[in-house]
């Protein structure tokens, strides 16, 4: 008898394998909902997915979903692993009448996983915030979508940004920053960026890796006392960024001029560093804070009616749950744009999704509309552009909450988007592709 | 009264010495290969292959590897995540620098230079033991990975360190579909566990086991200490290698080095401790309580909560996965502290005797 | 590939085929053995006795590899020529030929008899890993000539019904057996035996004896054994010597030591 | 100038080492007197700190909720010995080491399942700052929380000696340590001695659990500080005390000695490994570690 679990297991896969096919015909536009609630980045996981769907709720509630297409979702939990993300992949994305409208991967690992499994599926494989930076070059990655902004484009504003309260990028000439990286393909990414600006502006950098997880710090941030940089950017993730802060307080070093990554830049990377987290600067392309109509739209016909996706009500306004709802936005603003030319109140494939993503034009009017001005920025793709907006607002920790300290700060694309393009075109040369004519698309 | 070896009388020793000796295994493996190799391609779809069968086949290959180590010399190890990344990367740069270079010859070079690097670090084993040796193994774990990351060459000069596999082709064929990838996959792997079979049926798994099982008289009676762990470490690395090769190559597509963290190098220990250490069966068997298992809890949770129509909250669910599949951990393990390949050993004994009681 | 074959006729002692010479090893500040040398012929059946921690197992280590000692020479004989060793290691001297069991059973316990005896003839096999994962031409023939081999030990210890259990599930007697296949599928020149028959009940002692005997007989093969059961030891060895805190005291036929006073007062406690 | 950053750096590696033998000193424990390799110490370090944190964040008082979480772990580890080892007792060692594996999924899941997955600050009233009078007059920085810390690891070493030296529990661990029948002679079951080691183990988890939690703040990645007693443990021994606490101190000031002077010329970043490899090749000439018995195989 002790070996039924395991032919059990088998035989249930087996189902889930072939029911996956079976969906009535609906009025339903599905987004699989592919995210962690379990292990060490839970917060963050359960956090955004949490909003996205909040925000799928408002609109189903508010306006009957997207010009009467109701949006449906499922929950897959991946624990942040490469297989459990693939499977998770698999098992949606025929799901819905018309198959899975895109996929938030929700990790850079899962991400590479998936892009060429997306890209035959015919399936958009959208990481905003995150993701392969090159992977921006739409040419080259039909069906990749890293919006928004990438981290060399969020790189460059942040010396823009440096730069202002250096009083003008003439006086970075001199200057010294550190580069402190989590080891690994995300953290090593913005090297050579910050690498080409310390050669045009005339700073110095240098970068100091940490190992994962980055839960002691002492050795680095000695080496950055001696350096004595006027900045020290913070690229962490997980537990290396509260316990950079608290290291950075231990060797005295001001936190007014550490700059954090937006994946540095939530709450639950400042609380754990307590006191020591106090004035410390993280980039961010969704701004923080509850006073925003689309949030308020969310309490109301979501949670006052007692439907909210988080237990924790105190959580709407935070970074993630923020983050969350902009992707929700940016997920359904482009169904609408492809319904726009497919056919309107009619649920979109991945292929129409593709297109209403790279027609996706989200100006200040239709921010307005949408009840978010000054939460996120004004954005417009590309077939060539998959990133639109490369802005990044920048904020501070006060002790008990962000508070935003910047305007949308552009990045510089001139610098950017060259080193982007020469990057796709090693993978295509690579990989065999043949690059798109976004001339010829329509 | 189906399943019995009675009156199958073996009259020589080639026939004794076969894989399955019994007439009802060789046609339940015949069975088994022939709706792998034909019916599941034929049939299964792409969630199947793709995210199911692929990993499942390569996983277990891995464990392999790690079972002639662990479970034939007695070498504990924590560093397979390494030689599988030592095995991806390896073919990456393999197809890239040598034009039309064969995809099997690419997987083959690169398995030889995990095994390289296995050796290298299996040197430790001639004076250590046990947990010692496990934990040393942790230093190829972390500079193998640290020296991906660091090394361009590697990567081919990739920004961030990431590499893509290439496609797939022999002589020109390419192997571009789940169910192709899902075929090479799949012969790669029984070619694989049928020469691992042999090897550990022969003098070579003998001599892992002596030493595996009381070192001090394996080499009384001649067999070399050194020779023979480090030939383990060898083969367990190279076949950890291909693990990897066909991990970034079929399944994945695109690899960063955190790919092979030392999380995936435990889970591949799991995979032998439940499988069963010293088998082959268990490596698979391992593979599939791993890898499979959490899945289906996954699912099986989706339908319970549908069924009742409860709303439980989602991260309730997800850490409950987690709780019983330790529970379960725990549970087969006082159950049959073998593995799982040892329950369906015991499995079959019992049905050899079925319906009699004894 | 050969089988062993029994060389005809009775066997005769011959000249000395391994000397040892003043040998001596310690463990920190314990002294094992002290300068202790004696010899063994060729065909002999050679007897080590002596009182409990007399060093008679730390003797047979010593002889191949397993220990090293500090002091002291051993000279084995190969062919016509010597060989001298101040240190060698176990590998090396099964190389040479020299096979043996263990007071405690030093089977492979994971492993079934078939597998342990098979282990005793891997210094036979040519074959390399690769040929044996492909399991075909050579490498499958060879295989099975051992096995067949391998077979012939079985038959002769009477052990054909356990071939293909785990020597772990075995009782005690029948490992000592499989023990003692295990050094004969190496086909020694010179078997050392530690305490072989100890832990047995008559009849098994009886069998062991009789197994002994025959290898000795059959095989011609020389014989150094450890054995605390006197009847046994004066029964079959030709010459015994006797070590007592790691010296030896007496060295002679099993008649001659018999009547060795210090042999005596070693046995009866006697105070030094 | 430069010898005073050397001083720092040194300063700086040997308390970090302190921090690591915290958490080495609860795998010595189990292993003492189980020879088993607890996988789950990690995970139970993580379960008494968000415990303990979930209960002041409750409002609690920090003692009433020091005794509470306390009285969770000796709870925890009697479930353990219950649960988990009595069935497997006289198993293999690698089997052992399995089950805490799933001891710690299940550690883990339970953990995030009752009080959530959000990260939580800890503070226990030290700060961890530099202290002035030694910056400003011989400019080395030196946290005072890090000199706590050492203090609270010597005081629970000494706690710990006090332990196995006087009381009759604490002798009959030690026996049990060198040899499981000598125990029983002693007249305490061996099922009630494990009970009480791994409770010890869980007491240990908790203090390395708020030295941690200070530093990290609390959350799951508190479970990888176990990952840093490892080289300790094959350093020091994984049955000595003392030899987690030097090993602690030796890989500690090694590896940031390391990053420090050598990391820039190599890329940065070698401190994930450097600390294995001072371990391996320490092992390839002491294969005992330092403090342990030198073995000779007898046959």
């Amino acid at each position: 008898m002790k070996r039924i679990p395991l032919v059990v297991t088998l035989g249930l896969v087996a189902a889930a394998g072939y029911s996956a096919g079976a969906w009535a015909q609906a009025k339903e536009q599905f987004v699989p909902v592919n995210s962690y609630w379990v292990g060490p980045y839970a917060a963050g996981g359960s956090g955004i997915a949490g909003a996205m769907i909040d925000y799928f709720k408002l609109l189903n509630a508010r306006d009957g979903g997207i010009n009467g297409v109701k949006v449906t979702w499922e929950k897959c939990e991946t624990e942040y692993r490469n297989d459990r993300g693939v499977e998770c992949y698999e098992r949606s994305k025929k799901k819905g009448p018309t198959g899975a409208t895109l996929i938030h991967p929700l990790s850079t690992g899962i991400t590479y996983s998936l892009i060429d499994k997306g890209t035959a599926d015919k399936i958009p494989i959208v990481s905003i915030g995150y993701g392969r930076t090159d992977a921006a070059d739409g040419r080259v990655f039909p069906y990749v979508f890293p919006m928004i902004t990438t981290y060399w484009s969020q790189n460059t504003a942040k010396i823009k940004f440096i730069g202002a309260r250096e009083g003008g990028m003439d006086k970075l000439k001199g200057k010294k920053i550190v580069n402190l990286y989590h080891d690994s393909a995300y953290g090593k990414e913005t090297i050579p960026v910050l690498d080409a600006q310390a050669k045009i502006y005339g700073f110095q950098v240098t970068h100091i890796a940490v190992p994962h997880p980055g839960n002691e710090q002492q050795a680095q941030w000695l080496q950055v006392r001696q350096i004595k940089p006027d900045w020290v950017i913070l690229r962490g993730w997980g537990v290396m960024n509260p316990t950079a802060l608290k290291a950075a307080a231990k060797v005295g070093f001001p936190r007014t001029k550490i700059m954090g990554v937006w994946w540095s830049g939530a709450e639950e990377d400042v609380i754990p560093a307590g006191d020591a987290a106090k004035g410390y600067i993280a980039a961010g392309f969704n701004a923080p804070g509850s006073n925003f109509p689309v949030l308020k739209e969310i309490q109301k016909y979501v949670y006052a009616k007692g439907q909210g996706e988080l237990e924790d009500k105190s959580r709407i306004g935070t970074i993630y749950y923020n983050r969350g709802v902009l992707w929700g936005i940016l997920t359904t603003e482009a169904v609408r744009t492809a319904q726009g030319r497919f056919g309107k109140g009619q649920p979109m494939t991945g292929e129409q999704v593709r297109w209403g993503l790279e027609n996706l034009n989200i100006d200040e009017k239709r921010l307005k509309e949408l009840g978010a001005v000054g939460f996120m920025q004004p954005l417009k793709l590309s077939c060539a552009d998959h990133e639109g907006g490369g802005q990044v607002k920048f904020q501070q920790w006060d002790g008990r909450q962000w508070k935003v300290i910047s305007d949308w700060v552009p990045s510089d694309q001139k610098l950017v988007r060259p080193m982007i393009e020469a990057s796709a075109a090693q993978y295509a040369k690579e990989k065999g592709i043949t690059p798109r004519d976004c001339s010829k698309e329509k | 009264m189906l399943y019995r070896e009675a009156g199958q009388f073996k009259s020589t020793y080639a026939q004794d010495q076969q894989i399955f000796p019994i007439l009802q295994d060789r046609v339940a493996i015949a069975i088994l290969l022939a709706v792998a190799f034909l019916l599941v391609p034929a049939f299964g779809n792409q969630y199947w292959l793709g995210a199911i069968l692929t990993p499942f086949l390569i996983f277990s290959l891995a464990a392999l590897g790690l079972n002639i180590l662990t479970g034939y010399a007695g070498q504990l190890s924590l560093g397979t995540a390494a030689f599988m990344a030592v095995g991806a990367f390896m073919t990456y740069n393999f197809v890239l620098r040598i034009p039309g270079i064969p995809i099997l010859a690419a997987f083959v070079l690169a398995g030889l230079c995990a095994a390289a690097v296995g050796i290298v670090f299996g040197l430790p084993s001639v004076r250590i033991k046990g947990f010692y040796l496990a934990v040393a193994t942790l230093a190829a774990q972390f500079f193998v990975l640290w020296v991906l990351q660091r090394v361009g060459w590697f990567s081919n000069y990739s920004t961030s360190g990431v590499i893509t596999a290439q496609e797939i082709a022999i002589l020109g064929y390419r192997f571009d579909t789940p169910a192709k990838k899902y075929l090479l996959t799949l012969a790669v792997v029984a070619a694989m566990a049928l020469l691992a079979k042999n090897l550990m049926r022969s003098e070579t798994g003998r001599a892992f086991m002596a030493v595996r099982d009381m070192d001090v008289a394996a080499s009384v009676v001649g067999i070399p200490m050194m020779k023979t762990k480090l030939l383990a470490f060898a083969i367990s690395s190279f076949y950890a290698g291909v693990a990897g090769a066909l991990h970034a190559f079929t399944y994945l597509g695109t690899v960063e080095p955190e790919a092979y963290s030392l999380d995936l190098s435990f889970r591949i220990l799991f995979m032998v401790i439940i499988g069963g250490v010293g088998s082959i069966l268990g490596s698979f068997l391992g593979a599939g309580f791993i890898i499979l298992f959490p899945i289906f809890l996954n699912l099986a949770s989706g339908w319970v909560s549908g069924l009742f129509g409860v709303e439980i909250s989602f991260a309730v669910v997800s850490n409950l996965e987690v709780i019983i599949f330790g529970g379960l951990i725990i549970f087969f393990l006082i159950a049959e502290p073998h593995g799982l390949a040892r329950l369906w050993q015991i499995a079959k004994e019992k049905l050899r005797l079925w319906p009699f009681p004894h | 590939m050969t089988v062993p074959q029994p060389i005809a006729g009775a066997q005769r002692v011959g000249e000395v085929v391994l000397a040892v010479e003043n040998v001596s090893l310690s463990f920190g500040g314990v002294k094992a053995l002290v300068e202790v040398s004696f010899d063994v012929r060729e065909h002999e059946v050679r007897a080590i006795i002596g009182p409990n921690g007399a060093g008679k197992s730390s003797m047979l280590n010593v002889l191949n590899g397993v220990y090293h000692a500090q002091k002291g020479t051993i000279r084995l004989r190969q062919g016509a020529a010597w060989r001298e060793f101040h240190d060698m290691d176990s590998h090396e001297a099964a190389a040479l030929g020299i096979a043996r069991t263990f007071q405690n059973i030093a089977l492979f316990k994971g492993m079934t008899v078939l597998d342990n005896i098979m282990t005793g003839r891997n210094l036979k096999m040519r074959c390399n890993f690769l040929q044996q994962a492909l399991w075909a031409g050579p490498a499958k023939k060879e295989e099975l000539a051992h096995r067949r081999a391998a077979e012939e030990i079985i038959d002769f210890l009477e052990i054909q019904h356990i071939r293909k259990t785990p020597v772990g599930r075995l009782p005690y007697g029948l490992q000592k057996r499989v023990e003692l296949g295990r050094a004969l599928a190496a086909e020694p020149t010179l078997l050392l035996l530690d305490e072989p028959m100890a832990g047995m009940n008559l009849e098994e002692k009886q069998d062991m004896c009789r197994f002994v005997l025959d290898v000795n007989d059959h095989y011609g093969t020389t014989i150094v054994l450890i054995e605390h059961d006197m009847g046994v030891v004066m029964d079959i060895s030709d010459r015994v010597v006797v070590l007592d805190y790691g010296r030896r005291i007496a060295d002679g036929t099993p008649d001659e030591v018999r009547s060795n006073q210090a042999v005596i007062d070693a046995y009866l406690g006697v105070a030094h | 100038m430069e010898f005073v950053f050397f001083v720092e750096v040194l300063a700086g590696g040997l308390l970090a080492g302190v921090m690591y033998a915290l958490v080495a000193l609860g795998f010595v424990l189990i292993y003492k007197a189980s020879g088993v390799f607890n996988f789950a110490q990690g995970a139970m370090v993580f379960f008494a700190a968000l415990t303990f944190v979930s209960l002041t964040e409750a409002g609690w008082n920090f003692w009433l909720a020091l005794v509470v979480t306390l009285a969770a772990m000796v709870l925890l580890g009697i479930a353990t010995e219950r649960v988990v080892l009595r069935p497997l007792v006289n198993q293999a060692p690698i089997t052992l080491f399995m089950a805490t594996i799933g001891l710690t999924f299940v550690l883990e899941g339970l953990s995030q399942m009752i009080w959530g997955s959000q990260p939580h600050g800890l503070e226990l009233g030290v700060p961890d700052v530099p202290m002035e009078w030694l910056s400003q007059r011989w400019n080395v920085n030196i946290s005072q929380f890090d000199l706590f810390a050492a203090l609270v690891a010597g005081v629970l070493v000494a706690v710990l000696a006090l332990f196995f030296q006087k009381t009759r529990i604490g002798r009959a661990l030690r026996a049990v340590a060198d040899d499981h029948q000598a125990a029983l002679a002693v007249g305490i079951p061996l099922q009630h001695i494990w009970a009480i080691v791994w409770a010890v183990a869980g007491f240990v988890a908790l203090v390395a659990g708020l030295m941690w939690g200070v530093r990290n703040g609390v959350q799951y990645a508190l479970t990888f500080v176990a990952l840093k007693a490892l080289p300790v443990l094959i350093l020091g021994g994984f049955e000595s005390i003392l030899g987690a606490i030097v090993g602690g101190l030796i890989i500690g000031a090694t590896e940031k000695l390391a990053e420090v002077y050598l990391g820039p010329f190599v890329g940065g970043g070698i401190e994930s490994w450097f600390a294995y490899v001072v371990a391996l090749v320490f092992l390839l000439f002491r294969p005992e570690g330092l403090f342990g018995e030198k073995i000779i195989d007898r046959v």
